[in-house]
């Protein structure tokens, strides 16, 4: 057991910070602090990628090393981090700015409309909006 | 309604020493990212960061009248352009879409180059489209949509009070 | 509720970790991620692309599709903004009910 | 030129949309048209699509010219050509429609709406036509971002919608890319063919049994399968006519797809009845789907509101045609998938069009609509039949091959709750028909809302022409659903069954 | 025009529905022609069909691809369906004629004073939706392929939920959604039905079912069917719907309610009783007990009534089941002489139900206590009632008469050959007739005789109705005696079908 927490502590890492993030999503009612909790989610998801790409041992980040155009050792594959989840994570980022500066828009549209960010009292004024409207 | 006022001589001193080093920077960043880290979406976030700055240090009307809502939208959607069109230059020129190696033949130089400076034109479109967009969202999101002098008189009614700054 | 949520989330969290179980150890080279597809990119692609930076090769080449999705996300995500924000007050249905 | 469809279908309307910021700055009349001209285009081309592969196969498309797994890969069959024409019809009817939509409910940002809905169409397309699993989830982003934009510019309590369809959008989006990374830290691929070679050495390992049940998750989370429906009512409610004529009968469907993908190609359906037997779990939370989803749909006082409803109780029929797994289902689920489409189109922009005109869509408002809408409210009588299943509409088809499904299963009980469903359908959409059949306007009713005052009449020809295409696209299909399972579904049968 | 000689019958009325809405404008109440005459011309097509039928011995058999092998339309004109789908469209063109001044009056009954556009609109919408009764009857009596007679099956509650929504009496859209739930219910069964046999033999063809044979699918796909029927003809469980429906419904549709009802006893023959007779045997004896019951009850549920209209919507309960009990004795003559009073059920129920329609529309009075003594003032329409209550309780020389004596010839065939409990049925039936004999005359007495209240004697509208509505039922009338006299002609085409089968 030891060994299984000490060899893959990358994921518990990566679990707890999620959780953490999964609980604010679900638990919290402001919904800024909801908006955070999302980002640590995808931050989470992104350290378990780029704990993918990690090789041990003697290993280069992934740029192969060059003087004036020409190759210094011979190219092994075993030399060089594995580039493709810095890949895949370079987009994920993009992704997750993207949803954030959606996410804040609506936040500011919400906050136009009913002057509050905490989703009990906001979900209270529209059934009092509702009673009064109808 | 907060209006603030931005007379800070310390941040617009340093800013404005400040800006010129970090656009620097991020173009380097862009341009060299084939042999560092780097690319197309670091240095465009870091561009982004410059006028940001302007924005933090002078306000809204400075920073929009070097570039308002309306240019980083066009500029934005060039941006993508840029990719999506040397795509489909590619496409157009008998490869599939992408296919860097048909601009080979355009740009006089073997397929191997070709494609890494594919890979260059397509960095300069995502930094450009990027450092667009993001400053169009902060834009958005932080400024206080009262001196919309810029932007189409049309799809800008009057602005609603009472909004966050 | 709260409770439940926090049950909820601890059992999700169990449920994770035991898919890594199987898993290979943290930075074993022998992986899969790390001998099927990746060497392919680490050996040739210098070759291919002439660009040293494996990740800016796959990035804007391989899969350079990818990255133009992504641009196009950052594209979408900033007119949604300025669709929301720029002029929002204008014919907008429900708003004084 | 034709071998490069697959690239053009995602890139042309995707270069429309980034085009549509100058043009709309120029002229902001332009953009409807232009949108309308995209979309004919990009529907011309999923035809072509299909010609192609039912003349000559599935279609590989390199991008870039890598070859798989390096590169990213599309392989088209017969699925992912329907999947696009289904994406860019109903989208080429939403287009048609957006016109007098979106000048009367979002006047003023017409440029920004249109470019984002060529968005939404390039995010679907990309989904269904790729193999390549994190391009999936790329395009699963674009076509999100967009949807919660143009949900959010509905006004009113939309924002609010918007905010939770966000959150749980994106706990979709990201168990579905983390059940991507499970696969790839097993087997180091992100190709689909690739995988599914891979992969039944793997099935016995906890890794790949927690992929799949995240990537599903995931998925069901954006197809609002049951106990995670909660987000999509209000979300649709809330939008624009044109957007949720388009959203609902789209986004659910894609999802559908993706779940047929996972189960089928990505991995072999028998991993997920005998190894993990998941699809058990799901074609029972699919019959409670459908259940629940109707019943709700009965306790609305609002079309609107109701119809979204139906949308979750129809995410049970795929569903459950996809668990039961066997021939008569997978054909079951894809045929209720264009039957939803079709139907989906033809009843929400109807509802539009209803807005438009009456401003409300309560049910108790809708009076002698039949009168005063003829065409509108006979083409959406037909897209109830087709709910409801009354031949020669394909709602029957589809309705019949899942019954057989159930059949081949020897699940009576759900043949049951397949016509308990059919008989909830009856009761909710025929007090829709019976209020604008025999009862007169409410005498009381006033527009409460900030629309000028217009008179109740057939809507314009622009809401009318998609209304009236989506109800003849039903009857079509369902006549021709014999030619449709020959020709799309049956070359495309997993084997095993 | 011989050629697709059925599919003319069903496709004409259903073209005729558009081209009424689409010329209403041009041409106004002169569209309802386009049904009359599209109904003259397929009646004539099938009495030519029936005769033609009746000299060679030929069946029709048509087929017409529709939704791939398994899902066709093809149409068999037999012995058993030509006459049947002969004396329907008979009466719908009755009906046509009658409903004219009908119709009028019950729109301006329930949309009161309308001007002559909107009159136009409701009075040609109502004819549209009439002409999709002809097309389901047609469709249920001639296709050959179970999904075919599930979509007919179907069909045919949609006009009826509209035109009794629409021009019905006072509590009728939710009478009309209890008809469509009904309806509906049905319908689910007859599906599941269908797909058993499909499962069980691989296809959906009628001629198909016989491979279930012997099979328990067979008994389980005959429950269903009957679950279907039964709730269709209103037979006891399930008759809680009929005096609902048969009350608030406007009347110029009442014969084709009854036809809707009855028409289940041709579905059963065909699809139950013919292709698989051994394994109906055990249901036999239960559902001639069932149709005993509900005979008896029926006709006490009648004898009950006070409204004009329920009195003819409790009676049509009870002669349902004399149907059922005819052809479900499994005789030859028990089931030739069921269907034979199907027939002769549908066109008395369609006169006397009219007549009711006639009455109502003159008086305005559905009570029949507060009428009386109409003979004298309306003496054809006394006539038309005490030939339709003839018809109804099996006299000479309406066709009820040698249709109850076929049958029950064959009902106690049945019994005396077969086991004790068919005798007690078939000697309880043959007594429950008394019952009818009674209600009927009862009716005849009270409406017709006695002393004439002030109210009526002195109101002027009360007289004999326009030939327009009489003489359809006249013709109806006529038929039915001429049947009553020559019932060869019709007994000779079931024979054909019925005769070959071994009971």
């Amino acid at each position: 057991m030891l060994e299984f927490v000490i060899s893959k502590y990358n994921f518990w890492v990566y679990v707890i910070l999620m959780m953490i993030g999964l609980y604010a999503m679900l638990a919290k009612r402001n919904l800024v602090k909801k908006l955070i909790g999302m980002n640590i989610f995808q931050t989470a998801i992104i350290l378990f990628y780029v704990s993918i790409g990690v090789k041990k041992g003697p290993v280069q980040v992934p740029i192969i090393l060059t003087e004036h155009g020409h190759v210094v050792q011979a190219i092994r594959a075993t030399d060089y981090l594995n580039p493709l989840p810095h890949v895949l994570m370079l987009t994920a980022i993009v992704v997750s700015i993207a949803t954030t500066g959606v996410a804040l828009a609506v936040l500011i549209l919400i906050y136009r409309r009913y002057q509050t960010l905490n989703e009990d009292e906001i979900l209270a004024l529209r059934q009092q909006r509702r009673e009064t409207g109808a | 309604m907060l209006t603030r006022v931005y007379d800070n001589l310390i941040v617009q001193t340093v800013c404005r020493v400040m800006i010129p080093f970090i656009q620097i920077y991020a173009l380097y960043v862009i341009a060299h990212g084939h042999y560092s880290p780097g690319g197309g979406f670091q240095g465009g976030v870091i561009l982004t960061a410059a006028l940001a700055l302007i924005f933090l240090a002078y306000g809204q009307e400075p920073a929009a009248r070097r570039m308002n809502r309306r240019q980083a939208s066009m500029l934005c959607a060039a941006g993508v352009a840029i990719y999506a069109g040397i795509g489909l230059y590619c496409l157009l020129a008998g490869g599939n879409f992408l296919d860097y190696s048909m601009l080979a033949p355009l740009l006089h130089v073997s397929v191997p180059r070709a494609r890494s400076l594919g890979i260059l034109g397509v960095e300069v479109g995502v930094g450009l489209a990027v450092m667009t967009a993001m400053y169009s969202i902060i834009l958005d999101i932080a400024g206080n949509h009262e001196d919309e002098s810029d932007s189409d008189p049309e799809s800008c009614s009057t602005p609603k009070p009472g909004s966050i700054s | 509720m709260k409770t439940i949520i926090l049950i909820f989330v601890v059992l999700m969290g169990l449920f994770l970790l035991y898919g890594t179980m199987d898993m290979p150890g943290w930075g074993d080279p022998n992986s899969p991620a790390s001998t099927w597809v990746s060497p392919r990119y680490i050996e040739q692609a210098l070759e291919k692309t002439e660009t040293p930076n494996l990740v800016t090769a796959v990035l804007g080449d391989y899969r350079g599709y990818d990255t133009m999705g992504e641009t196009t996300v950052i594209f979408t995500a900033a007119i949604a903004c300025a669709l929301l924000l720029r002029g929002a007050t204008g014919n907008r249905r429900k708003e004084d009910e | 030129m034709v071998q490069q469809f697959p690239a053009l279908i995602v890139v042309i309307p995707l270069m429309a949309a980034l085009f549509m910021v100058p043009l709309g700055y120029f002229n902001r009349r332009l953009c409807h048209p232009w949108l309308v001209l995209i979309l004919a285009a990009t529907s011309t081309m999923a035809v072509g699509i299909m010609g192609q592969v039912i003349l000559h196969g599935p279609i590989s498309y390199r991008m870039g010219g890598w070859q798989p797994p390096w590169g990213i890969e599309y392989h088209i069959d017969q699925l992912n050509a329907l999947m696009l024409i289904l994406i860019s019809g109903s989208g080429l009817l939403g287009a048609v429609y957006s016109g007098p939509s979106f000048a009367r409910e979002i006047d003023g940002r017409q440029t920004m709406a249109s470019s984002l809905y060529l968005m939404m169409i390039t995010g679907l397309s990309g989904i269904v036509i790729t193999g390549d699993l994190f391009n999936v989830f790329v395009f699963l982003e674009i076509a999100s971002l967009s949807v919660y934009g143009l949900i959010a510019c509905g006004g009113g309590d939309a924002p609010l919608a918007t905010f939770r369809y966000i959150i749980m959008g994106t706990i979709g989006a990201s168990c579905y890319l983390l059940g991507v990374g499970y696969l790839y830290i097993s087997t180091g691929s992100l190709n689909l063919m690739d995988l599914n070679r891979l992969l039944p050495e793997l099935y016995h390992t906890r890794v790949v049994l927690t992929a799949g049940a995240l990537m599903l998750v995931g998925i069901s989370l954006k197809m609002a399968l049951f106990p995670l429906h909660a987000w999509l009512p209000e979300a649709y409610y809330e939008a624009p006519s044109a957007v949720s004529g388009v959203a609902a009968p789209l986004y659910t469907k894609v999802a559908g797809y993706l779940v047929i993908r996972i189960v089928y190609n990505l991995f072999d359906f028998h991993f997920f009845t005998r190894i993990f037997p998941i699809l058990e779990i799901l074609s029972w939370l699919a019959i409670i789907a459908l259940l629940v989803g109707s019943l709700y749909a009965i306790a609305q006082t609002d079309l609107k509101k109701m119809l979204c409803y139906s949308v979750i109780a129809q995410v049970g029929y795929i569903v459950l045609g996809i668990a039961l797994a066997n021939r008569a289902g997978f054909s079951g689920a894809i045929l209720t998938i264009i039957n939803e489409v079709c139907t989906k189109s033809c009843i929400f922009l109807a509802t539009g069009a209803i807005i438009y005109r009456v401003g409300d869509s309560r049910i108790v408002n809708l009076g002698s609509l039949f009168r005063r809408m003829p065409i509108t409210m006979l083409a959406f009588t037909v897209g109830v039949f087709s709910m409801i299943g009354i031949p020669p509409t394909l709602g029957f088809f589809s309705k019949l091959y899942l019954i057989f499904a159930c059949l081949e299963a020897g699940r009576w009980s759900f043949i049951a709750a397949l016509l308990l469903s059919t008989i909830l359908n009856v009761v909710y959409f025929f007090r829709v028909i019976r209020v604008a059949c025999f009862e007169d306007p409410r005498p009381d009713y006033q527009r409460t809302e900030p629309y000028p005052e217009v008179a109740v009449e057939e809507a314009p020809l622009l809401m009318l022409l998609p209304v009236v295409a989506a109800a003849g696209a039903i009857i079509l299909t369902g006549l021709g659903s014999h030619w449709i399972f020959l020709n799309l579904i049956r070359p495309i049968i997993p084997a095993g069954f | 025009m011989l050629e697709h000689l059925l599919l003319q019958t069903i496709l004409i009325p259903a073209l005729a529905a558009p081209v009424i809405i689409l010329t209403r404008r041009a041409v106004g109440r002169k569209a309802a022609w386009f049904a009359r005459l599209g109904l003259s011309y397929s009646t004539l097509l099938l009495l030519f069909a029936c005769l033609e039928l009746a000299r060679t011995g030929a069946p029709l058999l048509e087929s017409h691809a529709f939704a791939g092998p398994e899902i066709t339309f093809n149409l068999l004109g037999d012995g058993l369906s030509l006459p049947v789908a002969l004396i329907i469209n008979l009466l719908c063109l009755a009906l046509s004629f009658y409903a004219d001044h009908y119709i009028d009056h019950r729109i301006e009954a329930i949309y009161g004073e309308v001007d002559e556009h909107t009159a136009i609109y409701h009075y040609t919408r109502f004819y549209a939706l009439f002409l999709l009764f002809p097309t389901g009857f047609m469709g249920v009596c001639f296709a050959a392929n179970l999904i075919g007679i599930y979509f007919f099956l179907e069909i045919l509650p949609l006009p009826l939920y509209f035109i009794m929504a629409m021009f019905g009496y006072i509590d009728r859209v939710r009478v009309a959604m209890i008809c469509l739930m009904w309806a509906v219910f049905g319908a689910g069964f007859f599906l599941v039905g269908s797909i058993i046999v499909y499962y069980a033999s691989g296809s959906f063809a009628v001629a198909g079912i016989q491979a279930l044979a012997g099979s328990p699918a067979a008994t389980w796909a005959i429950a269903m069917f009957l679950v279907t029927i039964l709730a269709k003809m209103a037979m006891v469980p399930f008759q809680v719907w009929m005096p609902w429906v048969h009350a608030e419904h406007p009347t110029c549709i009442a014969g084709l309610l009854a036809v809707y009802a009855n028409v289940a006893v041709y579905v059963m023959l065909r699809l139950i009783i013919i292709p698989l007779p051994a394994d109906f045997q055990i249901f036999s004896t239960p559902l001639m007990i069932i149709a005993l019951v509900t005979m008896v009850y029926g006709a006490l549920l009648t004898l009950g009534q006070t409204d004009i209209k329920r009195f003819a919507a409790c009676s049509t309960i009870s002669q349902l089941a004399y149907s059922m009990l005819g052809v479900c004795s499994m005789t030859t003559a028990g089931i030739e002489g069921g269907m034979f009073f199907f027939l002769a059920h549908i066109m008395g129920k369609t006169i006397i139900f009219s007549t009711a329609g006639i009455i109502v529309y003159t008086t305005g009075i559905r009570d029949m206590r507060q009428l009386g003594g109409l003979a004298r003032k309306m003496p054809l329409t006394t006539a038309l009632w005490i030939i339709g209550a003839l018809g109804l309780a099996g006299f000479p020389p309406m066709n009820s008469f040698p249709a109850e004596w076929i049958m029950f010839t064959g009902i106690f065939k049945a019994g005396l050959v077969g086991s004790l409990t068919k005798l007690v049925v078939a000697i309880g039936g043959a007594a429950a007739i008394t019952l009818s004999v009674v209600y009927c005359f009862r009716s005849v007495k009270i409406i017709f005789f006695g002393p004439l209240s002030e109210q009526l004697a002195a109101d002027s509208h009360v007289k004999d109705p326009p030939l327009s509505m009489s003489l359809p039922l006249l013709g109806v009338a006529a038929t039915a005696i001429l049947l009553g006299l020559w019932p060869s002609f019709i007994l000779d085409l079931f024979h054909q079908v019925v005769g070959p089968l071994a009971f």
